[in-house]
């Protein structure tokens, strides 16, 4: 047996800060919070780099039995973890990542209220984040799934004054529901069929089915509502629409949750069931079309986007679309390649707008920034790193997972392939005009204006342009390096070193991959080179246009915009999506829970019920109370009737 | 010798006249007199109950009825006493506070 | 057995014979207490009328019988007239059980010396003079005054209080006994011990129970020391201060009935009842129980006179906590010990 | 024969006694009416055999708890009871069932009279037998009754006594 790991603590120690922090932190200083919060997010990344060590000594996967949870007849669910290279990469971005962030956070939010709550929640998600990547077993996995959920909420909602901010955790959540409905669903469909919850044990089971065709079954079914699931969680079509408004929550927050791990849950768990994908091609196509089909959605409505969060979140939509598009393909390996680089680039260009907004005061909008470039220059280069990494230029991590997502995907579909093609250069377009629009030209905003314009950070000293505490810019500059460098690894040591969590259970298709395609591979080398080109050049026309249009002819933009008019705004209004669904969906639920739940059930039945049974009985109590007089005599004349009707029975029925 | 019946019907027309009394008299003090007279119908049908089984049981419940109904003077009289100084009047009609 | 009209005719000579007996005792008593007391106060007490004021009680009979018989305006009638009624017929009706002598035979016909004897006479006795406390209450309430009604108030309280150590105190010698026949409970005490201690139950461990009953009884007769109910100096006369003639005359004659009952019992139950040393010929054999008797109750008589002319009064919250706290514990206590001891002895 | 004589005259006592507790108005004639009853009572428990009962009716009810009503009727200076119009109530429902009672009374005596005689003194309710009872085979019941007469003395002394007055009240036994 492998030596035991004590990969419980990984999650645990988390916990533990979290409990500290939110118990006691009232009355802790911010020093110690900080301290109780880093230490013990800083001891679970230590831990996961210690169990990374140990990884040639472990015979992979490898499983630790913590405790029995829910046994129920045949069905049992057990608190266990469970470790392969997947985890293990999703492991170490996230504690990784998560730490970096925590540090960020110590220096970012150091001047507001809430601290240690803030640093409760954080080290809360943490907990959940790392049950999710850990779990041995779809219900633990889903409590993390749920848990991530709520702290997102709560994460979100954390300036719960705001208006804005509480009703954009309201609609996180809301929309997350839907999501867990299909997870859970499909999770009723693994327990009806396969009788168990556990991983391995589920996969076993389906292994030995062979893959469904056209038409589908319950493989497909299953398939399809991870999906919904994954899509609730990582914001792809249908339900993306609550990513935007999480944004509404603290910088920080939205690096860790809204771009590095939280989002990304879904491509994890559709990575995790791949068993189930690869043998369900229905629902593998549909995972494809609506990541590619989101990508390009959120990179369009990406462009004319004025906040610099919004414009982030909706790249995260997109990038997370490439996920799900490399999923979809069953590129799983690359799907979380980009995952691992894109936690890198995109957490990175979060902090960095969080440095940005922190450096002019809270201000967002891109239309009153300008010029930065001179004043926060560590911010400014972190932030040219991150962008080059996202719109996939060479030698930057964000080139290597797209480029090889790019591949796979003209792999399946020369459709996937153009539509990611597009919407590469659209990333590299929009990317570099918030590049260009920040950091470029004049500065446009007012330091006056800007304090009063604030989400938290109005306080009267901020009204000088000024560069982040050093304990900002040193996250920053880990993860410009690992943005830099993260993709040298290489796709294909990647894939390798993945290869066993995905190739394992379908022997066929390693011998496929080791034997007849091994020809092929040589063969396309010339082509892949020529795919990549495009993709690069994709980028580098995007740079070019965004500095044509933002930095040479900045009246430019304008022009353009009234020239397309309508759809202008459509794409500024991003698509009316949102007042699509509050049409669609969220008017007739209120509407018909105002005329039929409310006024119809509730008021006029259950309450007419409750109501009028109330009455009934204070009608009949009214003209029964005056039996209780106050006169002893008439209580004592109801006994003697009551005594003479019961004997006048009991004589009756002697009688008879 | 006399029927069992009679005893009976004494002891019936003595509880019919303890509820009677109950009913009818508005003295606190008489009211409770007649709940004693209850009582007291009561003891005769066991005392001849108890002659009739030729079971002395009858008379022991007797007494616990006795027992019973010194406790209940004594406390209700203390009660009466109590009520007494508190509404200056006996009559149960106007001691009518306990309701609604 | 005898035949239903001997036992009528019997029964009537013997109720004709031990009412003159008692009142011809009362009224002796009264005079016995005139004189006694007169002596301790050193004067002669009565000694006009008669020899020594033997007639006076006659005397004092013809008094109340020729005095005008005074009803105060507001009394309460009815029982005005009846509580001193009630006094007395409770109190000359316990007499009724009373034997004072052996069984003897007259003529032939067998008779007990008592007018009836029953297996619970000792019962019926106490249940008697616990009646008699309402000859007094009703005559406290009935005269619409407040010395009767306080008077009236302190004799039931006081009667009813001390009825219960009364009682107790003489379980312990129904428990000697195991009877409630006064008759058995004489003839458990016949006999000696150690040669020439009498088996009286006052010698068998019952002394504690005398006292207790003696003290009792002066309660229960409303005697000095505890005569509070007709204190003279605080209440008048207490219940019957507003009664007059024969009414009066009746209270009084039932105080003393109730003294000699309360003597009978004394001797009956303590003191070996007509035990005594028999002789002489038969005729005296016959008289001489009932003889010894008499000394008996002459004895306790004596001391209740005794008493009055020396002790002062109690106060009456001393009075009842000493019949609550005292008297009745002590009580008990005997009760306790005496049922021990005969459970050991049985 | 005689038998039935005594229980007749005594019955009479005993219904006049409780009718004559109801009409009268004052409530101390109520007492010595109902303590007639009581009396006369023990007389047709006598006539039953229970002479224990009977002696412990005239000491403890007679005795004992009249006594104290007399007392608290004394105490109280309770005045007779002032008349009212009799209730409509009691006309509608009171003599209809009177009726009725009466109707089933006769129906009883003509029914069952005479026909289960009971043996006078033929159980004998003395002391001894009852005693042998009480503390056998109603033991327990005769423990709890102690309590409850504990009770009723504290409860009795906690309610009649003036919270400024001395321990020393009357009307404090049971």
């Amino acid at each position: 047996m492998t030596p035991d790991l004590h990969l419980w603590l990984i999650p645990v120690l988390p916990l533990i800060g979290a409990s500290i922090n939110g118990l006691l932190g009232r009355r802790f200083s911010r020093q110690a919070v900080a301290g109780v919060a880093l230490g013990f997010c800083g001891a679970a990344f230590a831990w996961a780099l210690w169990v990374a060590m140990q990884l040639s000594s472990l015979a992979l996967p490898h499983t630790e039995f913590l405790a029995h949870w829910i046994r129920a007849g045949s069905f049992q669910v057990d608190f266990a973890f469970y470790l392969d290279q997947l985890s293990l990469v999703m492991l170490l971005v996230v504690t990784g990542v998560g730490f970096l962030i925590h540090v960020y956070s110590v220096g970012y939010m150091w001047e507001e209220g809430g601290f240690y709550r803030f640093f409760s929640y954080l080290n809360l998600f943490m907990f959940f984040m790392l049950t999710l990547v850990l779990a041995n077993n779809y219900l633990q996995m889903f409590i993390g799934w749920e848990g991530v959920g709520l702290a997102s909420y709560l994460l979100i909602g954390f300036w719960f004054v705001k208006d804005s901010a509480a009703s954009a955790g309201k609609k996180a959540f809301i929309v997350n529901r839907i999501g867990d409905f299909g997870f859970l669903i499909a999770l009723f469909l693994l327990i009806k069929h396969f009788g168990s919850l556990d991983f391995q044990a589920v996969f076993q089971s389906i292994s030995k089915l062979s893959p469904e065709t056209a038409g589908g079954g319950l493989l497909t079914s299953i398939g399809l509502l991870l999906m919904v699931g994954a899509a609730g969680k990582s914001a792809q079509l249908p339900l993306y629409v609550w990513l935007p408004d999480a944004m509404e929550g603290p910088t920080p927050v939205s690096a860790l949750i809204h771009a590095a791990t939280m989002v990304t849950a879904g491509v994890y768990m559709v990575a995790r069931s791949h068993v189930i994908f690869d043998r369900a091609p229905t629902a593998l196509m549909v995972v494809a079309i609506v990541g590619t089909l989101t990508a390009l959605f959120a990179a369009t409505i990406g462009i004319a986007q004025t906040d610099i969060k919004k414009v982030l979140a909706y790249s995260t939509i997109s990038q997370l679309g490439y996920m799900f598009m490399a999923c979809g393909v069953a590129a799983y390996s690359a799907g979380i390649f980009h995952l691992m680089t894109h936690a890198f680039f995109k957490g990175l260009l979060f902090l960095g707008a969080g440095s940005v907004i922190h450096a002019v005061g809270g201000e967002q909008d891109m239309r009153r920034m300008g010029g930065l470039r001179e004043h926060i220059p560590w911010t400014f280069w972190t932030m040219t790193v991150a962008t080059l990494a996202i719109a996939g230029i060479p030698p930057f991590a964000g080139f290597f997972s797209k480029d090889e997502i790019l591949w796979r995907a003209y792999q399946g579909s020369w459709v996937y392939w153009g539509i990611g093609v597009f919407t590469a250069f659209l990333t590299s377009f929009y990317m570099f005009r918030l590049w260009f629009m920040t950091f470029f030209g004049e500065y446009r905003g007012n330091g006056q204006e800007s304090s009063a314009h604030a989400s938290g950070h109005s306080s009267p000293g901020h009204s000088q342009i000024h560069e982040s505490p050093k304990v900002m810019l040193i996250p920053l500059a880990i993860l410009a390096v690992l943005s830099l460098t993260g993709g040298w690894i290489g796709s294909v040591r990647f894939e390798k070193f993945l290869g066993p969590v995905f190739y394992t259970s379908m022997a066929e298709h390693a011998a496929l991959a080791s034997g007849a395609e091994a020809a092929a591979v040589h063969e396309m080398a010339n082509l892949e080179f020529v795919f990549t080109l495009i993709s690069v050049a994709a980028g580098l026309l995007g740079l070019w246009l965004a500095w044509l249009l933002y930095c040479r002819r900045p009246q430019l933009p304008q022009r353009i915009a009234d020239g397309l008019g309508r759809f202008y705004y459509a794409v500024a209004n991003k698509y009316y999506v949102d007042e699509l669904y509050a049409i669609l969906f969220v008017k007739p639920v209120v509407e018909g829970s105002t005329s039929i739940l409310w006024h119809g059930i509730d008021q006029n039945v259950i309450d007419q019920t409750v109501n009028d049974s109330a009455d009934g009985a204070r009608q009949i109590s009214d003209s029964a109370r005056h039996m209780q007089s106050g006169n002893l005599r008439s209580y004592a004349g109801w006994v003697a009737a009551g005594a003479a009707v019961l004997i006048a029975y009991m004589i009756w029925m002697g009688t008879r | 010798m006399v029927p069992l019946s009679y005893y009976l019907i004494l002891g019936g027309i003595l509880f019919a006249c303890g509820v009677c009394g109950f009913l009818i008299r508005r003295n606190i003090i008489t009211i409770f007199m007649s709940i004693e007279l209850m009582l007291n119908g009561v003891n005769l049908t066991f005392v001849a109950f108890a002659a009739h089984w030729q079971r002395l049981s009858g008379q022991i419940f007797v007494f616990f009825v006795m027992v019973v109904a010194a406790a209940e003077a004594a406390v209700g009289l203390a009660i009466i006493i109590s009520v007494y100084r508190t509404r200056e009047t006996l009559n149960v009609d106007q001691v009518n506070l306990l309701k609604l | 057995m005898l035949s239903v009209e001997t036992f009528i005719l019997v029964s009537v000579i013997k109720t004709v014979i031990a009412l003159i007996v008692l009142l011809t005792a009362v009224a002796y008593t009264v005079w016995l207490e005139r004189k006694v007391v007169g002596h301790i106060q050193n004067r002669w007490g009565p000694t006009r009328v008669g020899p020594f004021g033997l007639l006076q009680p006659l005397a004092d009979g013809v008094k109340f019988l020729f005095k005008e018989d005074l009803t105060p305006p507001h009394v309460y009638k009815p029982l005005y007239i009846a509580a001193p009624m009630l006094s007395l017929i409770f109190a000359l009706t316990s007499i009724a059980l009373i034997p004072v002598g052996n069984v003897v035979s007259v003529g032939g016909i067998r008779t007990p010396l008592e007018i009836t004897d029953v297996n619970i006479g000792l019962l019926i006795i106490l249940g008697i003079t616990s009646m008699g406390v309402y000859g007094v209450a009703l005559a406290g309430w009935s005269s619409n005054s407040k010395y009767s009604l306080l008077g009236g108030l302190r004799a039931s309280a006081q009667m009813v209080s001390y009825e219960i150590a009364l009682g107790l105190s003489l379980i312990g010698v129904l428990i000697m006994s195991g009877s409630f026949s006064l008759r058995q409970i004489v003839d458990a005490q016949g006999g000696t011990f150690l040669g020439f201690i009498p088996r009286w139950n006052i010698f068998q461990g019952q002394i504690f129970a005398f006292f207790i009953y003696l003290i009792a009884a002066f309660a229960e007769t409303n005697r000095v020391p505890f005569d509070l109910p007709e204190a003279e100096t605080e209440l008048v006369a207490g219940y019957h201060t507003e009664y007059s003639a024969m009414k009066f005359a009746m209270f009084f004659m039932a105080e003393y009935a109730n003294m000699i009952t309360v003597a009978c019992l004394a001797s009956l139950l303590f003191l070996g009842g007509w035990h005594g040393p028999l002789f002489g010929p038969p005729l005296l054999q016959a008289i001489l129980p009932v003889i010894w008797f008499a000394a008996r109750i002459f004895v306790f008589l004596f001391l209740y006179i005794w008493i009055r002319g020396t002790l002062p009064r109690f106060r009456y919250d001393q009075l009842m906590a000493f019949g609550w706290k005292v008297l009745l514990p002590l009580a008990i206590a005997n009760l306790v010990i005496t049922g021990f001891i005969v459970a050991l002895k049985s | 024969m005689i038998h039935l004589t005594l229980f007749l005259v005594f019955g009479a006592i005993c219904v006049a006694g409780a009718v004559n507790l109801l009409v009268q108005r004052h409530p101390i004639n109520s007492a010595l009416s109902l303590i007639a009853v009581l009396a006369s009572l023990a007389v047709e428990y006598l006539l039953l055999g229970a002479e224990f009962v009977a002696a412990v009716q005239v000491i403890v009810y007679a005795g004992a708890i009249m006594v104290l009503f007399v007392f608290t009727i004394m105490l109280l200076n309770a005045g007779e009871e002032e008349r009212t119009r009799g209730s409509r109530v009691a006309m509608v429902i009171g003599i209809p069932s009177l009726l009725i009672g009466g109707v089933l009374l006769a129906w009883v005596l003509v029914r069952h009279s005479g026909t289960e005689a009971v043996l006078a003194g033929a159980l004998p309710g003395s002391p001894e037998n009852v005693a042998w009872m009480l503390f056998h085979e109603f033991l327990l019941p005769f423990e709890v009754t102690s309590v409850l007469i504990l009770i009723a003395i504290m409860g009795a002394v906690v309610l009649a006594a003036r919270p400024e007055a001395t321990s020393t009240g009357p009307g404090k036994e049971s």
